[in-house]
C-alpha cells in the first residue's frame, strides 16, 4: 500500500475508534465526575445495550435501517432503566461511599454478564448494518457505515454537550456536582438526578454500543476491552473532566489504531519482537504512571 | 531568658488570592506557654500547620531547635518532638483509648510500652477508661484523649489546636492544670480562643491578623495594645 | 498481648483441620489443600485491604509472581520444589514492593485503578513471553519435581499437609502480625491516616510495609498452588484472581484473622455445590458480592466481633 | 446434598448393615451380584458451559448426548448402561481440574472426556495422572501429541493441529500460491498454526512472507491488514473467539470487489456462526479447512446422515428446530467419536469398574485403526498409542452460493509427522 493509502486508512480506522470510545467514555467520565462513582459495570452497560440491538433488530420486521434506528433508541432507554434501577436499589444505599461501590459495581458486573449470557446465549450476535455501501479508496476498500458511526458520534456528542451547557437539566447536573448537601436545600431532588445521571452514563456506553454492533457483533463477554480503554481515557482526560475525555478518546483511539499501522511502516523490527501484545502493555503502563504522577490526566488542572 | 526552641521567618502561604500566612516572623521560646490570637480567618491554624508540616510553606525558614525543618515532612518533625493536637478531635474512634495513646507512645519508643500510655492517660484522667472504644466516650474525653495522644509523644513542644472548645467548666480547670504540668520540659503553643485560659496560661501572646503578625507580648502589653483592641473590637 | 482465646480458638481451628484430613473424603482432600492455598493468598490480602486499608485489585500480579518464580524456576531452571516454595513469597514481595512504591503515591479509588492497570500489564507481559510462560495455555510441572526428598506432593495426603503446613504458618505470623505494634500501626492507618502521620508515622512506609508483607503472602500461595496442583497458567494472572481474596476476605470479615479463610472456605463449597445445579454461578459471586457490601459490610466474623466476642483478632 | 464430606458416616455405616442383613435373610445375594454388575458406567464431561467456549460447549454437550443414547439403545458398554455427568468449568484451567475431580472423586465416574480449550486441557491433565483416572480430551491440540502430558491423557477423537496444518500445506502451495501471509491469534493455539504451517509451506517449495499476530484482546483488525505485502498470493487466517466474524467482515471491506489475493481459513474461524451472515458474501470463493464438512455433501455416506440426524443437525449444519443456530460442525464429532472409542475400549479391556483404569489405557494404546461407519462418521482414522494421538482425514471446501463444498480430502497419510513422545514407556 501507498504511504498515502496507509495515512488515510490510519485516520479513518482512528476516528472511527476514537468516537465511539468517546460516547463510552464520556458516560463513565460523567458519573465520576457528578457521582464520584467509578463504575466498574460500564463495559457491561455497553455490552447490554449491543445484545440488546441484536434482539431489537432480530425481532423487529423491516429493513435493517428502519430496525436499527428503533434499537438506538430503545437500547438505551432499557439499558439506562437498568442502571437507575442499579443505583436505587444499590448506590444509594451504599450512600455512594467509593470503595463500597467499586465493589458492588464488580458484582454488577459479574450478574449483568450471567445474565446476558443466560437470556442471549454464548455466540457472536451479527446486526446488519442499516447502510449497506462501501467506499473504495486507493489502495484499499472502507465500510461506508463506519464513516456514518463517525458522523453519528460527532453529533450525540454536541447534543450531550448542549444538554449540559444550554439546558436546566444540565444546570441541575452540575449543581449537585459542585455540592449536593446546598443543592438539596436549593430544592433539587438528589436522589433524581443521581439516578438520572447514572442512567445517561450507561445510556451513553448503550448508544455507542448499538452503532458498534453492525462492525462487532455483540457478545456477552464484550465489555473487557471497552472498560479498560474508557478507564484508561478518562484517567488521561482528566478524572471527571468531559472536555478531556473527548480529547483523551481521540488520541487514544488514534493511537491505538495506529500503532499497528504505521509501526510496521517506520520500524521494520515491528512484528518479531515489538509486537501488538507489547504494545498494549506498554499503553497500560502509560496510563497507569499518568495516574501516579499526573492524577489531574493530561490535560486538566492541578486542583489547588 | 530561655533559648529560642522554635524560629519562623518570612513564612508564607497563600490559597489562591487568600494571603492565610504572609511573611510571619515568630520566636517560641524553650518551656514557655505561648498563645496565638487572633480574629476568626486570621491564620492561626494555617500558621501552626505550617510549624508541624501539615502544610508546605511557599516561601520562608522554619527552624527547630538550631536545625532548619521547613522541607521536613510532617511525621518527621513529629519524631523530632513537634506534637500537634487537631482543631476538630482527630482520634481512633474504632480503637480503644488504650490503644489510641498507644500508638502515641509506640511512636516515642517508649518502653515498657503500657506503663507510657497508663501514664499519659492517669495525667488526663482517664486511666478508667482504658478499655473503652474510643468514639463512645463524651466529647469533653475525647478532647482529653487528643491532649493524651499529645503528652504520650512526649514532646518538646506540643501545639494545641483550640483545647478547649466544647469543655465544660469543669473541664476546662483539668485542662488548664495540665497545660502547667507540661512545662517547663516542654513548651506549648497554643490557639485559643477562650480569653480567660489565654491570660491564665499564657506567659507569652501572639496576635495574628490577616495572615500578619500584629502585635506580641506579654499578656498584659497585649491587653493593653491599641491595634489589638481595634481588630477584636472591629473599631 | 495475645489474647488466650484467640491464641486457643486458632489453635483449635488448626488442630480441627489436622483432624479432618484422615476423614475427609479423597475429593475434599483435594478442596480444603485448595481452600488453605487461596487462604494464605486472602490472607496475604487481608493485611493490605483488612488491616492497613489499601483497597487493591491488583493482587493476583503478586499471586502470579510466586506462582511463576516457582512454575518457570522449576520447569526452566531445575529448580527444586522446596526451593521454589522459597523463591514464591520472595517474588511476590518484590513485586508488591515496586507496585507499592508506584502505586502509593495514589490512594482510594486512583489506588485501585494503578493497581488493576499494574496488574493488567502483568498479565499482558505473561502472554507476551509466551516462549516462556506457554502463554494462555501454561506449563504443567513435571510430577517428579513436585516432591520434596522423597515424598510425593502430588499425592493426597503430602499434598493436604503441606498445604496445612503453610497455611498454619501463615496464619500463626498474621496472628503475630497484627498483634505486634506494628500492627497496631497498620490498623491506625486505615482508621486515620492524617492522625497517624501527626503521631509521627510515616503513611508511605507503613503501607509500603504492609503491601510487601501482603505480596510476600500472595506469592507464598501462588509458588504453594504451583507446586501442589502442578499447573501454571496466565488466567490465574487474570482480574478475577484479584477480585477472588477480596470477595473471599469481604465474607469472611475484613481485618479478622480467620475471616479470610472462613470466606475461601464458604464461597468455594458455594460455588462448588452451586455449580452442579445451575451454570449461573458468576451470578452467585455477583450477588454475593453486592449483598455483603449492602447487609454485612464487616463479613462473618467481623460482625460476630462486633456483637459478640470483641476479643477476636 | 448427595455430597459427602466425611465418609463414612455412622449412619450410612449402620444402613449398609441393615441392607446386607436383608439381602442375606432373604436369600437374594446372586441377585445382589448382577445388580452391582449391571450399575452403569459413568463417565465424566468437562464441559464448556459458561466463559469463552461457552458457544462450543452446548453443542459438545448436544452431540455427547445424542451418542450416548445410540449407545445405551445397542445396549450400553458390556452389557452395563451409560450415563454422562456434565460439569462445567467455566473454559478456566483451575476449574477444570477441579471439575474433573469432582467427577472423578466424588461422582465416582470411571473416567472424564469432552475438553476442548487448550488451558483447560493442559490445566486438568496433572489431576488425570495423580488420580489416575482416564482423560479423554477433544480438543485439536498439539499438547497430547507433543508430550508435555502425560500417560493418563489421550486424545483419540480428533486429529491434532499439527497434524491437520500439515495436511493443508500442499494444497495451499499447490492450488492457491505460493507466497502465504499468516493472521493468527497471539497466544499459543496461534503459535502452534505459525511454526507448523511455516515449516510445511517451506517444505512445498513455498514461503510465509508475513506473519501477523493479532493481540488476545483485540475486537477490531482493519489496521492490522495493511502488512499484508502486495505480493500476497495467499492470506492464510486462523481466528478464534467472538471477533472472528468481524475479523472477515473487514477483510471483505479492506479487499472489496478488487483483485485481493487467495483466502484460506481455518473453519474455527467461523465455528457457530452462519456462512450467510450479513458482510459475509465476500467470503465467496474462498476456502476453508473442515475437520467435518458442515453442509451436508452430495456424496455423504450413511453414517454421515446417520449421525446428522442423531445430532439433531440439518443439511446446512444448523440446528433441525432453529436455522438460526449454527453448529460448531468441524469440532463436535470428536465427543461422539470418543464415546464410541471408549465402548470399544472399556469392551477390549473387559472393563468392570475403578480398578480396571490402566487396563483401559493399555487396550487404547493397542488400538490403531478406527473404521469410517456410524461410530466414525467423520471419516477413518488411525490411532498412535505411542503418542496417544488419533490422525484422520481432513477436508478443503470452497464458499459457493453462501455453502461450503468439499474440493479436497487429504489422505491419512499427509499428516503424519515423526513421534515426539512414547507414552507407553511411561509409568502409569
Amino acid at each position: 500500500m501507498q504511504l498515502g493509502s496507509i495515512f488515510l486508512l490510519a485516520l479513518l480506522e482512528g476516528l472511527v475508534s476514537a468516537s465511539v470510545l468517546a460516547l463510552t467514555a464520556c458516560g463513565l467520565s460523567l458519573v465520576f465526575g457528578i457521582m464520584r462513582v467509578v463504575n466498574v459495570a460500564h463495559g457491561e452497560f455497553f455490552m447490554l445495550g449491543a445484545v440488546l440491538a441484536w434482539f431489537t433488530a432480530s425481532l423487529m420486521p423491516g429493513p435493517p435501517a428502519l430496525t436499527f434506528v428503533a434499537a438506538l433508541v430503545i437500547c438505551p432507554l432499557i439499558v439506562g432503566a437498568v442502571a437507575a434501577l442499579a443505583d436505587m436499589l444499590v448506590l444509594k444505599r451504599l450512600n455512594y461511599e467509593p470503595e463500597a461501590t467499586i465493589v458492588a459495581t464488580i458484582g454488577l458486573l459479574y450478574i449483568l454478564q450471567q445474565g446476558a449470557l443466560t437470556v442471549f446465549g454464548p455466540n457472536a450476535l451479527p446486526v446488519p448494518a442499516p447502510l449497506d455501501f462501501r467506499l473504495q479508496f486507493p489502495g484499499f476498500g472502507y465500510s461506508g457505515y463506519k464513516i456514518a458511526v463517525i458522523l453519528a458520534a460527532v453529533l450525540l456528542l454536541l447534543g450531550l454537550w448542549l444538554i449540559l451547557t444550554r439546558t436546566r437539566i444540565g444546570l441541575v447536573m452540575r449543581a449537585t456536582q459542585i455540592d449536593r448537601a446546598t443543592a438539596r436545600a436549593f430544592g433539587i431532588n438528589v436522589d433524581r438526578v443521581y439516578a438520572g445521571v447514572f442512567a445517561m452514563g450507561a445510556g451513553l456506553a448503550a448508544i455507542a454500543a448499538v452503532l458498534i454492533v453492525p462492525i462487532q457483533q455483540a457478545h456477552y463477554l464484550m465489555g473487557a476491552d471497552p472498560l479498560l480503554l474508557s478507564f484508561s481515557v478518562v484517567i488521561i482526560g482528566g478524572l471527571g473532566s468531559l472536555r478531556g475525555t473527548v480529547v483523551a478518546a481521540l488520541l487514544i483511539g488514534m493511537v491505538d489504531q495506529m500503532i499497528p499501522i504505521f509501526m510496521p511502516v517506520v520500524f521494520p523490527a515491528y512484528g518479531a519482537w515489538f509486537t501488538p501484545t507489547l504494545a498494549k502493555i506498554i499503553a497500560t503502563l502509560v496510563v497507569a504512571l499518568v495516574l501516579v504522577f499526573r492524577p489531574q490526566g493530561l490535560f486538566g488542572k492541578r486542583m489547588a | 531568658m530561655a533559648a529560642v526552641i522554635l524560629e519562623a521567618r518570612g513564612l508564607t502561604r497563600h490559597f489562591g488570592g487568600l494571603k492565610a500566612v504572609d511573611g510571619v516572623d515568630f520566636d517560641l521560646r524553650q518551656g514557655e506557654i505561648h498563645a496565638l490570637i487572633g480574629p476568626n480567618g486570621a491564620g492561626k491554624t494555617t500558621f501552626v500547620s505550617l510549624l508541624s508540616g501539615r502544610i508546605e510553606a511557599q516561601s520562608g525558614r522554619i527552624s527547630f531547635d538550631g536545625r532548619d525543618i521547613t522541607r521536613l515532612p510532617a511525621h518527621a518533625r513529629v519524631r523530632l518532638g513537634i506534637a500537634y493536637t487537631f482543631q476538630i478531635t482527630q482520634i481512633y474512634a474504632a480503637l480503644s483509648v488504650f490503644d489510641n495513646v498507644a500508638l502515641a507512645a509506640q511512636s516515642r519508643g517508649s518502653h515498657p510500652l503500657g506503663a507510657a500510655a497508663m501514664e499519659a492517660l492517669s495525667r488526663v484522667g482517664l486511666e478508667a477508661r482504658k478499655d473503652q472504644i474510643a468514639g463512645t466516650l463524651s466529647y469533653g474525653h475525647q478532647r482529653l484523649l487528643e491532649v493524651a495522644m499529645g503528652l504520650a509523644l512526649k514532646p518538646r513542644l506540643l501545639i494545641l489546636d483550640e483545647p478547649t472548645q466544647g469543655l465544660s467548666q469543669g473541664e476546662i480547670e483539668t485542662f488548664n492544670g495540665i497545660v502547667k504540668s507540661v512545662v517547663p520540659e516542654a513548651t506549648v503553643l497554643l490557639i485559643e480562643h477562650n480569653m480567660d485560659v489565654v491570660m491564665e496560661l499564657a506567659e507569652w501572646i501572639t496576635v495574628l491578623n490577616f495572615g500578619q503578625v500584629l502585635a506580641t507580648g506579654t499578656p498584659p502589653a497585649i491587653r493593653a495594645n491599641p491595634a489589638v483592641q481595634s481588630a477584636y473590637l472591629g473599631a | 498481648m495475645i489474647d488466650r482465646r484467640a491464641l486457643f480458638l486458632h489453635l483449635a481451628v488448626l488442630a480441627a483441620l489436622l483432624a479432618a484430613l484422615p476423614m475427609l473424603a479423597a475429593y475434599h482432600v483435594t478442596n480444603i489443600a485448595k481452600i488453605m492455598v487461596l487462604a494464605v493468598y486472602a490472607m496475604g490480602y487481608n493485611i493490605a485491604f483488612g488491616y492497613t486499608g489499601l483497597l487493591s485489585l491488583g493482587h493476583a500480579m503478586f499471586f502470579a509472581a510466586g506462582l511463576y518464580a516457582a512454575g518457570m524456576g522449576i520447569s526452566l531452571f531445575g529448580l527444586s520444589a522446596a526451593g521454589a516454595l522459597v523463591l514464591g513469597p520472595v517474588a511476590g514481595g518484590l513485586a508488591a514492593t515496586l507496585v507499592g512504591l508506584l502505586a502509593l503515591r495514589t490512594a482510594g479509588v486512583a489506588f485501585m485503578i494503578v493497581t488493576l492497570m499494574f496488574a493488567q500489564a502483568g498479565y499482558l507481559t505473561i502472554l507476551y513471553f509466551v516462549k516462556y510462560t506457554r502463554g494462555d495455555e501454561g506449563i504443567v510441572i513435571a510430577r517428579a519435581a513436585r516432591a520434596i526428598g522423597s515424598v510425593d506432593l502430588s499425592a493426597d495426603t503430602p499434598r493436604y499437609l503441606l498445604a496445612f503446613g503453610i497455611f498454619a504458618l501463615a496464619l500463626l505470623l498474621n496472628l503475630a502480625l497484627v498483634r505486634s505494634p506494628f500492627g497496631r500501626i497498620m490498623v491506625a492507618m486505615r482508621e486515620n491516616e492524617a492522625r497517624s502521620r501527626m503521631l509521627g508515622y510515616n503513611p508511605y512506609t507503613v503501607k509500603l510495609t504492609a503491601l510487601a508483607v501482603s505480596g510476600v503472602y500472595a506469592g507464598a500461595a501462588g509458588a504453594a498452588y504451583a507446586v501442589v496442583f502442578g499447573y501454571v497458567g496466565a488466567s490465574l494472572a487474570s482480574v478475577q484472581y484479584s477480585i477472588l481474596p477480596l470477595l473471599y476476605v469481604l465474607l469472611g470479615g475484613a481485618g479478622t484473622v480467620l475471616g479470610p479463610f472462613l470466606g475461601a472456605l464458604l464461597m468455594f463449597y458455594l460455588i462448588d455445590y452451586a455449580s452442579s445445579a445451575t451454570s449461573a454461578y458468576l451470578f452467585i459471586v455477583g450477588a454475593a458480592l453486592i449483598l455483603l457490601v449492602l447487609f454485612a459490610p464487616k463479613g462473618i466474623l467481623g460482625t460476630l466481633r462486633e456483637r459478640h466476642a470483641r476479643w477476636l483478632p | 446434598m448427595t455430597n459427602k464430606l466425611i465418609t463414612p458416616t455412622r449412619r450410612t455405616v449402620l444402613t449398609g448393615m441393615a441392607a446386607g442383613g436383608a439381602l442375606l435373610a432373604t436369600g437374594l445375594t446372586p441377585r445382589f451380584a448382577q445388580a452391582q454388575s449391571s450399575e452403569p458406567i459413568k463417565l465424566g464431561f468437562q464441559l464448556h458451559r459458561t466463559g469463552i467456549g461457552a458457544a462450543y460447549g452446548r453443542w459438545y454437550e448436544r452431540t455427547a448426548t445424542a451418542a450416548l443414547k445410540v449407545v445405551n439403545d445397542a445396549g450400553g458398554i458390556n452389557g452395563r448402561p451409560v450415563e454422562i455427568l456434565f460439569e462445567d468449568d467455566g473454559t478456566d484451567p483451575a476449574r477444570g481440574a477441579e471439575v474433573f475431580g469432582k467427577l472423578a472423586t466424588q461422582s465416582n465416574c470411571d473416567l472424564v472426556f469432552g475438553a476442548l480449550f487448550s488451558h483447560v486441557v493442559i490445566g486438568t491433565a496433572p489431576r488425570a495422572a495423580e488420580l489416575k483416572v482416564p482423560y479423554l480430551v477433544c480438543s485439536e491440540g498439539h499438547h497430547v501429541a507433543s508430550g508435555m502430558l502425560n500417560r493418563w491423557t489421550l486424545q483419540p477423537g480428533i486429529t491434532d493441529v499439527k497434524s491437520q496444518v500439515q495436511g493443508m500445506a500442499p494444497f495451499v502451495t499447490q492450488n492457491l500460491g505460493k507466497k502465504v501471509a499468516m493472521i493468527f491469534p497471539d497466544f499459543a493455539f496461534g503459535h502452534d498454526h505459525r511454526d507448523y504451517f511455516s515449516a510445511a509451506v517451506a517444505a512445498q517449495g513455498g514461503e510465509v512472507i508475513a506473519q501477523i499476530a493479532i493481540p488476545p484482546t483485540e475486537t477490531t483488525f482493519t489496521r492490522y491488514f495493511p502488512q499484508i505485502p502486495a505480493e500476497t498470493e495467499v492470506i492464510y487466517h486462523v481466528m478464534v473467539g467472538p471477533a472472528v466474524l468481524t475479523f472477515v467482515k473487514e477483510l471483505g471491506e479492506f479487499y472489496g470487489t478488487g483483485a485481493r489475493p487467495q483466502l484460506f481459513g481455518f473453519m474455527d474461524s467461523l465455528e457457530a456462526v452462519d456462512i450467510a451472515s450479513p458482510g459475509l458474501e465476500f467470503l465467496d470463493g474462498s476456502h476453508f479447512w473442515e475437520a467435518h464438512p458442515r453442509y451436508k455433501q452430495a456424496d455423504a455416506s450413511e453414517a454421515e446422515t446417520f449421525y446428522r440426524t442423531a445430532v439433531g443437525v440439518d443439511d446446512n449444519g444448523a440446528a433441525a428446530n432453529d436455522p438460526a443456530d449454527v453448529a460448531t460442525y468441524s469440532h463436535m464429532f470428536s465427543t461422539w467419536e470418543t464415546l464410541f472409542i471408549i465402548k470399544a475400549a472399556m469392551e477390549a479391556s473387559g472393563y468392570q469398574g475403578a480398578a480396571d483404569r490402566q487396563k483401559f489405557v493399555e487396550a487404547l494404546e493397542a488400538m490403531t485403526d478406527f473404521a469410517e461407519g456410524a461410530e466414525h462418521p467423520q471419516g477413518a482414522k488411525t490411532f498412535n498409542g505411542k503418542t496417544h494421538q488419533a490422525f484422520g482425514i481432513q477436508s478443503i471446501s470452497k464458499v459457493e452460493g453462501g455453502k461450503l463444498v468439499r474440493v479436497h480430502q487429504t489422505t491419512l497419510e499427509d499428516g503424519q509427522y515423526p513421534d515426539e513422545v512414547d507414552y507407553t514407556t511411561q509409568s502409569f
